[in-house]
């Protein structure tokens, strides 16, 4: 029996000592990875609503959706995460919205799991930039409303569809008003 | 015409067109001649004469002492002048009585008709038939005997005269079905009464058309004989290929033909039975082929056993072309020979000289899967697959895949485009199979 | 972040690390199997090169049939004496005294310069393969065909075919599994203890004119070398010379005599009989030497001309005060 | 006469006429129509293409052999075909350098590594296709018009991604964007109309993978013939999937082979990331022909008991 | 319709071995019969289901009510599936020989499988449900045992081959799994996921 | 002397990619660029130099029945440390490694080398044998990947070396690349060692 007792006393030490240590560690490191996660995010935002220098999370319905504003706290859009599936695995983007206008007013990519050189295209400034200006009532078909990527045409369709079908997601739940 | 077959198969050339309208010739006496004391699969035989005895033309100079097994005979009539081991057609040196003839060739008293066929029992005609020495001429020259004596749980129903003589070159049976006809209706009679069968069949190739309109005159008012069109393909003489195309029986893997209640015999086989009811005449000659591009004259030959490949090539003009291959039996299934100084035996179909530009020797190219082999094979092997087992000395894995049904008919190598010896292969992991079955 | 994070942490790590341990301890105690352990230190210690030479399964089936007790700690010929002595260890036993180590020895001389064909080969090139082709190309029935199948099959890389295509037993390398004893189809190989060094080259049971005709080096049947043997070790069967290894002595009178180099030996190994200063000089020696290589009074230290000396060992194993020794020449 | 010496040999002692070279010679000339048709639409590049991607086959093939010292077996045609079937099956704009670097690695990464001839497990001018479209995707679909020699779409992109079928003339003529020699479904049936009376080719392969695409667009409401006659699946299903050393040695294998590779063409080009799913479809059944061989063995005759 | 395309998913378009680079150590090392092979894909297979349902239960039950998915994640996954796996083979052991002698040598290897770590660690983080781990785990098992089998049947064929020596073992293996790769991805964009 | 054998083991002779084939997923998934493959071989010596120090020092207490769990805890210990790190300050490599920074739990080469070495090996060689063995991973990582990266990025930790005339082998980066680079790299290290081994 001792012979037992011992073998699950030291599996538990080991556990207990593991989660010490590991606890510790993240208590150290915590606010750094909040920060950079936070940071990315904020950076993202700043990039797709122009003029914005702080943000608010208005997220709702597994909806991520945040208010721009400026210094002095003046609406000046709003930014939304849009995910969905491309070529190679899941899209996620930052898109900018100037809900008075109709128009987008910036889109950035978060993460994407595209082939590089191809696909992975999507994250050049000239593809990004065509977004800005586009009303939201656009179709956001790649060779027709907007400019395709050579051999990635799917990774561009993809774009302009997860674009497309964020925004109506966006304007169902909140209807209009941010 | 209406044929049948069965599934697999190769259609190599015919190349019969030399001999097939040669009538069959005696050969003349020669001088000496080698009769080997085994000729047939079993034991061999005790040699029953000594250096120096006179023998007689039909003498028996070896008994059969076990159950599987054939007594031989003198061929000629002369004086033993020595007994030793000698080469063999079929390989190794056996132990051969040398009979030094004296030209007069006296048949021996022993010889006597063994009477009429609805007096004698079974037993009688499988006492004739052994007495005779006779043992199958299509090849394997198994005991005829043995083979007519199944045991009593398996049921004989029907017996196959094999006349397909698939393959190329020989026409021997060809002319023995033409010649002989009346010997095969006798001996299938002899064989069927001896076992006890209602049913026969003589299954002939459709490339031999004379012959089957001989044999089907001859059995018209037979009504339990029949004669079978088979297609032309090779191996349609195999015994299990015929039994299928005829009966649509399968012999078991492994099996054989007795337990579909088969007896397959070859037409020389069945023609000798008749001989040797009809006038007591042992096995001491038969009727080969004797062709191929190096010899002067092809023609079918009646010769006696014993006599040497060499002398019988004589009788045929010799050669005229240098020889680069001489075969004992046709060119799909044949034991090329090392010399011509081999004896003829009871199971010699033919011999085969092929001249040196069309003994050719393949350049053995990579195995390109093309399955050919698997396509012609007809027990419906993977020999691709045996090869490569044999090569890399996977014996187990040869016999999963049945290495032991291979037939050896040839079919596989022969079609195979890129000269694979396969069939070669896999005899020697079938050897290695049996090898090590015996160790354990 | 405060210190909840810590506890909880700790606690469910404990937790977690517990309930497996004692999952682990009940499944442990619950479902214990006995293995046992020796079968895997055997297998360690066998050289795995799964021949079958002890006539089990491979070397694993070998290991768990010593532990059953089936099997004999020696049981492995590649092995040897060292791995007997390993599995002996484990097993504590003793292993018992093993015998002399054998080797395959070659039983013919017929290179392809030597010994003709009497027909070209075509086919498989694999020994077993072309003795089925009519007995293959060899004029000789009894001899080598070359085709190296003993050296495909041995699993010890210990037989090389020379250009001639005759194989060569490298006997450092050969470890007596027998494998080509059983592959070549023409029984050329023996096993013999790994210190006999006289070998007849040939089995042909044919007359010497017959053996002529078709090799140079065959046994002629002329019985020289049994004249020679000192020790009557050569015997004659079948048109054959044949060794009887109990009592030769590896001198080599025979290969000397041999007018065809059907035996053979190397006389590089050949042993020469020195004496040491023990001498007593009582002459039982020089009466023992076959071929007078031994001069000496009595009482006096003898002495061993090497030239004529046949490295025989009778003297070695006669002299009572242990004062021979037998040395091979280097 | 006979001072020389006999030969002997296993039996059989005579062998059927057709050799390794002649089943491969056959093959060219069966591919001699869909050349021909090829280079009349594209042009001279796609001479050139077809004779660089030969020569770069046949030269690497020589470069292993020599390397390895083995005999060099140029001359049995099989490299030949491989960089011929290859340079059918690229896009008639490619620069030649790519066509080069695709046929090395066909025959040295795709057949030469595993031993050459009869032992590569995948089909090498498709391995060589695949691996230019995995490296130079931009290049590899890109097509031109044989019209007027502008840049355009195949048939089944435009199917795909714009949802405009092609008439049927154009698709059997093959004027039309596409692989030089995959685009005219004549030419390249007259091939294999050779192919089949040759006996080199077995037909169930074909029959089977044909017929499964039919089965399958039908059922998923598509049109049969658009798919059977666009992009690659005629010379795809008669001279790629019945590579005899890539493609299963039993009958029921070759079925099992050829309905595998329809189901997934029709799986790759109805829902999958690219328009054309031939080669890939063949490259699977490729890599699964080992396993269909081992569980397709033919029952041997008697293994059964079957008296009738 | 969903749990279909992630099964397909995880079978052919992001093979665990092919295009996600998990589980390679077994899958070069016991790939050289197809028997074995298989029996290793069924063995994983099996692990992968059953521990893609036992992360999944700490993932939800354990880490994340108690806020510590982040940094004990690893340890306690690991921990699961090691014990996991011993606990499997002794009880296999003990009340099936049959099955032990046909999986049991290869669960031991399974423990060190990066494979089932990595599954776990995938379920965690595409936040699936329970239903759809299993189907996940179940698929990924599958396309290992795809993947392998293929292998073992290719190298079975190669032993009549002729591979260059250096090429020999692991390297020709590698350059096979490259191919094969290729081959697959032709499934390639079939399922974004 | 010893420690010195210690140290080379693991560059060439039993190098834990080409010569003892182990911890083969993280070398193929993230050798697509030099500047990972280098990542990947730092962050996994840091786990096996701490892990197998840990490993030799306790390694007399741990019972045999739990030795593996044991010795897996504190790897994955080791390995969460890595992972927070990474994240907290390098954020952009983390980014990258991804999945496998986790995996280096169940790479072969650390439980391998804290079963063959740490558990039965004093402190002191024991760190030298870890430190060995982590060269030898890194290196080889690291000619991977770059190899990779200049055939399909024509870059060298993405500084661009071969020009814009050179068109990229994407498949290089792809899954595809990973395996035949390995295999063509180890095919060309079996060659070296042939050679050496006949010297
Ligand atoms: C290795 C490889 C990777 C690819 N990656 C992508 C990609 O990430 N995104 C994409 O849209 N198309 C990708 N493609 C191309 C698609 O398969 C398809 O050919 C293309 O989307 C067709 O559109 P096009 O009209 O732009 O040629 C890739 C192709 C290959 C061979
Ligand atoms: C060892 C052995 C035993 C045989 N026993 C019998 C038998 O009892 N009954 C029988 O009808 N045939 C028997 N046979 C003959 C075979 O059925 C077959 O006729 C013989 O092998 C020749 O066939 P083949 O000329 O087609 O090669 C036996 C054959 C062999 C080799
Ligand atoms: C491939 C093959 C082909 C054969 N061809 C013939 C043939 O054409 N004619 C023949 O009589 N026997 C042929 N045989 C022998 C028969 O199988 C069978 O043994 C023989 O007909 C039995 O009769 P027997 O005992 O009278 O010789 C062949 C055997 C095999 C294996
Ligand atoms: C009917 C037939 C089809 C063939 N198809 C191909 C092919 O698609 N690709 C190829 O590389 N070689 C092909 N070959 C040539 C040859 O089989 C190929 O080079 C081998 O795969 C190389 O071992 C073909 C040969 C024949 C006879
Ligand atoms: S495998 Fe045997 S039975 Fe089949 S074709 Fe070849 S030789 Fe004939
Ligand atoms: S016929 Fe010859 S090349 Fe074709 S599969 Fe059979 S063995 Fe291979
Ligand atoms: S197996 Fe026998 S016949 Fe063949 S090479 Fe060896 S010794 Fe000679
Ligand atoms: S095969 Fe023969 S030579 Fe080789 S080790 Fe065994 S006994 Fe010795
Ligand atoms: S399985 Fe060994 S590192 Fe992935």
């Amino acid at each position: 029996m001792a012979k037992y007792m011992r073998l699950i006393v030291v599996l538990v030490v080991i556990s207990i000592f593991s989660g010490a240590v590991l606890a510790q560690t993240y208590k150290i490191t915590y606010p750094n990875i909040k920060q950079n996660a936070l940071k990315k995010q904020e950076e993202a935002i700043m990039k797709v609503i122009p003029g914005a220098a702080k943000y608010k999370d208005i997220s709702k319905d597994n909806l991520k959706v945040f208010k721009g504003l400026d210094e002095n706290g003046n609406f000046k859009g709003i930014a939304f995460i849009a995910e969905g599936g491309g070529f190679g695995g899941s899209i996620k983007l930052m898109v900018g919205l100037n809900p008075e206008e109709e128009v987008l007013t910036g889109m950035t990519v978060l993460s994407h799991l595209e082939t590089p050189g191809l696909g992975a295209r999507i994250e050049e400034d000239w593809f990004k930039e065509q977004f800005k200006g586009k009303s939201i009532h656009d179709k956001f078909v790649a060779k027709q409303d907007i400019d395709a990527i050579t051999g990635a045409t799917i990774s561009s369709n993809a774009v302009g569809s997860i674009i497309k079908n964020t925004i109506e997601k966006v304007y169902q739940v909140y209807g209009g008003e941010f | 015409m209406k044929t049948v077959t069965f599934k697999g198969g190769v259609h190599p050339p015919h190349v019969k067109h030399a001999t097939e309208h040669k009538k069959i010739e005696r050969a003349q006496l020669p001088p000496k001649v080698y009769i080997p004391l085994q000729q047939h699969i079993g034991a061999p035989c005790k040699p029953v004469v000594g250096v120096g005895d006179e023998v007689k033309t039909g003498q028996k100079i070896g008994e059969a002492e076990s159950f599987v097994s054939a007594p031989v005979h003198a061929s000629v009539s002369g004086k033993v002048v020595s007994i030793e081991t000698l080469p063999h057609p079929v390989g190794a040196n056996v132990l051969t009585v040398v009979i030094e003839s004296d030209g007069k060739d006296e048949l021996s008293e022993d010889i006597k008709p063994g009477g009429d066929l609805e007096s004698l029992t079974p037993e009688d005609i499988k006492k004739i038939i052994r007495e005779a020495g006779i043992v199958g001429m299509g090849g394997a020259a198994f005991p005829t005997q043995v083979k007519l004596s199944p045991p009593p749980d398996k049921k004989i129903d029907t017996i196959i005269i094999n006349g397909a003589e698939c393959e190329p070159y020989l026409t021997a049976d060809h002319r023995v079905m033409l010649e002989h006809s009346e010997d095969i209706l006798f001996g299938l009679k002899a064989i069927m009464k001896a076992v006890g069968v209602e049913k026969g069949y003589v299954g002939i190739e459709n490339n031999k058309p004379d012959a089957i309109k001989k044999m089907q005159e001859l059995v018209k008012d037979e009504n339990n004989i029949e004669v079978v069109a088979l297609h032309t393909k090779y191996p349609q003489g195999g015994e299990k290929q015929l039994i299928y195309a005829i009966t649509g029986r399968e012999v078991p893997s492994g099996g054989l033909p007795m337990e579909v209640g088969v007896i397959v015999q070859n037409v020389g086989t069945t023609a000798m039975i008749a001989k040797a009811i009809k006038t007591g005449m042992p096995l001491i000659e038969r009727v080969l082929t004797v062709t191929g591009s190096a010899i002067a004259e092809p023609k079918n030959l009646l010769v006696r056993i014993g006599t040497p490949f060499r002398e019988v090539i004589q009788q045929c003009g010799g050669f005229k072309q240098t020889p680069g291959k001489v075969i004992m039996g046709g060119p799909m299934m044949g034991l090329a020979q090392a010399s011509i100084d081999v004896p003829v035996v009871k199971g010699t179909s033919g011999i085969l000289v092929l001249s040196k530009d069309e003994a050719k020797q393949y350049q053995e190219r990579p195995c390109i899967k093309c399955a050919r082999c698997v396509d012609a094979c007809p027990v419906y092997l993977l020999p691709t697959r045996l090869s490569h087992f044999a090569q890399h000395g996977m014996w187990d894995e040869a016999e999963d895949y049945n290495a032991l049904d291979c037939i050896e008919c040839g079919s596989c190598s022969f079609v195979c485009p890129s000269k694979i010896p396969l069939v070669q292969r896999i005899r020697l992991a079938k050897s290695q199979i049996l090898d090590r079955r015996k160790k354990k | 972040m405060d210190n909840n994070v810590f506890l909880i942490s700790v606690i469910s790590m404990g937790g977690i690390g517990a309930f497996f341990g004692i999952v682990l301890a009940y499944a442990s105690k619950k479902f214990a199997i006995k293995v046992d352990p020796r079968i895997e230190q055997i297998n360690e210690a066998l050289p795995g090169a799964n021949c079958g030479a002890c006539g089990y399964p491979g070397c694993s089936g070998f290991a768990e049939a010593i532990v059953e007790g089936e099997a004999p700690v020696d049981g492995c010929p590649v092995g040897g004496r060292e791995v007997a002595e390993k599995i002996a260890g484990i097993m504590g036993v003793e292993a018992s005294a093993t015998q002399e180590r054998s080797v395959a020895r070659l039983y013919c001389q017929g290179d392809c310069e030597v010994a003709v064909d009497r027909a070209l080969y075509d086919g498989v090139q694999d020994c077993r393969a072309a003795q089925a082709v009519n007995g293959g190309p060899k004029a000789c029935k009894y001899g080598c065909l070359g085709f190296g199948t003993c050296a495909e099959v041995c699993p010890f890389d210990a037989i090389t075919m020379d250009e001639n295509h005759l194989p060569h037993v490298d006997i450092e390398k050969c470890t007596g599994c027998g494998k080509c004893v059983q592959a070549c189809p023409r029984n050329l190989f023996e096993l013999v203890g790994v210190s006999k060094e006289v070998h007849v080259g040939c089995k042909s049971q044919e007359r010497g004119k017959d053996v002529m005709k078709v090799c140079k080096a065959g046994c002629i049947g002329c019985r020289k070398c049994v004249k020679a043997c000192p020790f009557d070790a050569m015997k004659f069967k079948n048109n054959l010379a044949k060794i009887d290894y109990e009592k030769c002595t590896s001198c080599m009178v025979c290969v000397e005599v041999c007018p065809t180099n059907a035996t053979y030996s190397d006389f590089d190994k050949r042993k020469k009989a020195v004496i040491t200063d023990e001498c007593i000089g009582c002459t039982l020696c020089k009466k023992v030497c076959p071929v007078e290589a031994i001069t000496g009074e009595v009482k006096v230290k003898h002495q061993v001309d090497p030239e004529k000396c046949i490295g025989c060992s009778l003297c070695f194993e006669k002299c009572p005060k242990d004062a021979i020794k037998m040395i091979r020449e280097e | 006469m006979e001072k020389e010496k006999l030969l002997i040999t296993s039996s059989p002692h005579i062998k059927d006429d057709d050799t390794v070279e002649k089943i491969m010679y056959g093959v060219i000339i069966a591919l001699i129509p869909a050349s021909v048709m090829g280079v009349y639409y594209f042009g001279l590049h796609a001479l050139l293409l077809i004779i660089a991607s030969i020569a770069a086959a046949v030269v690497t093939e020589a470069v292993f052999q020599k390397f390895r010292n083995y005999p060099v077996t140029i001359t049995d045609g099989s490299a030949v075909i491989t960089g011929l079937l290859l340079a059918l099956n690229l896009p008639p704009g490619l620069p030649v350098w790519m066509a080069i670097v695709g046929s090395v690695f066909a025959i040295a990464l795709g057949k030469q590594v595993f031993g050459g001839l009869g032992h590569n497990p995948f089909n090498p001018a498709l391995i060589g296709r695949a691996f230019l479209v995995a490296s130079f995707p931009v290049h590899m679909t890109t097509w031109i018009s044989p019209v007027d020699g502008t840049t355009t779409a195949t048939p089944l992109g435009l199917m795909k991604l714009q949802g405009v079928s092609t008439d049927y003339m154009s698709l059997f003529l093959g004027k039309i964007g596409g692989c030089i020699g995959e685009t005219s479904a004549l030419a390249i049936l007259i091939g294999a109309a050779y192919l089949l009376y040759k006996g080199y080719i077995d037909w169930r392969i074909p029959l089977s993978y044909l017929g499964t695409v039919a089965v399958l667009t039908t059922v998923f409401g598509q049109d049969p013939i658009f798919h059977l006659f666009a992009g690659g699946l005629m010379l795809g299903a008669f001279f790629m999937a019945t590579d005899m050393v890539t493609s299963p040695i039993t009958k029921k294998g070759r079925w099992i082979f050829g309905i595998g590779a329809g189901i997934l063409v029709v799986v790759i080009r109805l829902w999958g990331g690219y328009p054309e799913g031939v080669s890939y479809s063949i490259l699977l059944m490729n890599g699964v022909t080992p396993l269909i061989n081992r569980y397709t063995r033919p029952r041997v005759f008697g293994e059964v008991k079957n008296n009738g | 319709m969903k749990l279909f395309l992630i099964f397909m998913g995880a079978v052919v378009v992001n093979n665990f071995v092919l295009s996600r680079f998990l589980g390679i150590c077994p899958f070069l090392g016991v790939s050289k019969k197809i028997e074995t092979a298989f029996s290793m894909g069924i063995a994983v297979t099996f692990v992968m289901t059953l521990s893609a349902m036992a992360s999944w239960l700490i993932q939800n039950y354990i880490l994340i009510p108690f806020g510590l998915e982040r940094f004990l994640q690893i340890v306690s996954f690991i921990l699961v599936i090691a014990s996991l796996v011993q606990f499997v083979e002794m009880v296999i052991q003990k009340t099936s020989p049959a099955l032990y002698q046909a999986l049991g040598i290869y669960l031991p290897l399974i423990t060190t499988n990066c494979a089932i770590l990595g599954l776990a660690l995938l379920i965690a983080l595409k936040e699936y449900s329970l239903i759809e781990s299993l189907a996940f785990g179940f698929g990924a098992g599958a396309g290992f045992t795809l993947a392998i089998t293929m292998m073992a049947g290719i190298r079975e064929e190669l032993q009549f081959g002729d591979v260059p020596k250096p090429l020999e073992g692991a390297a020709i293996a590698l350059i096979i799994a490259g191919l094969m790769s290729m081959a697959f991805m032709g499934f390639s964009g079939l399922i974004a996921m | 002397m010893t420690l010195l054998k210690d140290l080379t083991r693991g560059l060439w002779r039993e190098n834990p990619i080409f010569r003892l084939l182990i911890g083969m997923c993280p070398t193929l998934a993230v050798t697509n660029a030099a500047i990972n493959g280098l990542a990947m071989g730092l962050a996994t010596s840091f786990v096996l130099i701490c892990s197998s120090i840990i490993i030799s020092l306790i390694k007399n207490f741990i019972p045999s029945k739990v030795r593996i769990p044991c010795f897996i805890i504190v790897i994955a210990t080791f390995v969460t440390i890595a992972d927070l790190v990474l994240a907290a300050f390098f954020p952009d490599i983390h980014a990258v490694l991804g999945l496998f920074v986790p995996l280096i739990v169940v790479n072969c080469v650390i439980l391998g080398r804290a079963e063959a070495f740490a558990s039965k090996n004093p402190v002191h060689r024991s760190i030298f044998d870890a430190l060995g063995m982590s060269i030898g991973f890194t290196w080889a990582l690291l000619l991977i990947s770059i190899v990779r990266e200049i055939l399909g990025m024509g870059s060298v930790f993405g500084i661009n070396i071969l020009g814009k005339a050179f068109t990229p082998f994407l498949i290089m980066v792809l899954p595809p690349g990973a395996f035949l680079a390995m295999g063509v790299l180890l095919g060309i290290m079996n060659t070296i060692q042939d050679k050496l081994a006949t010297r």
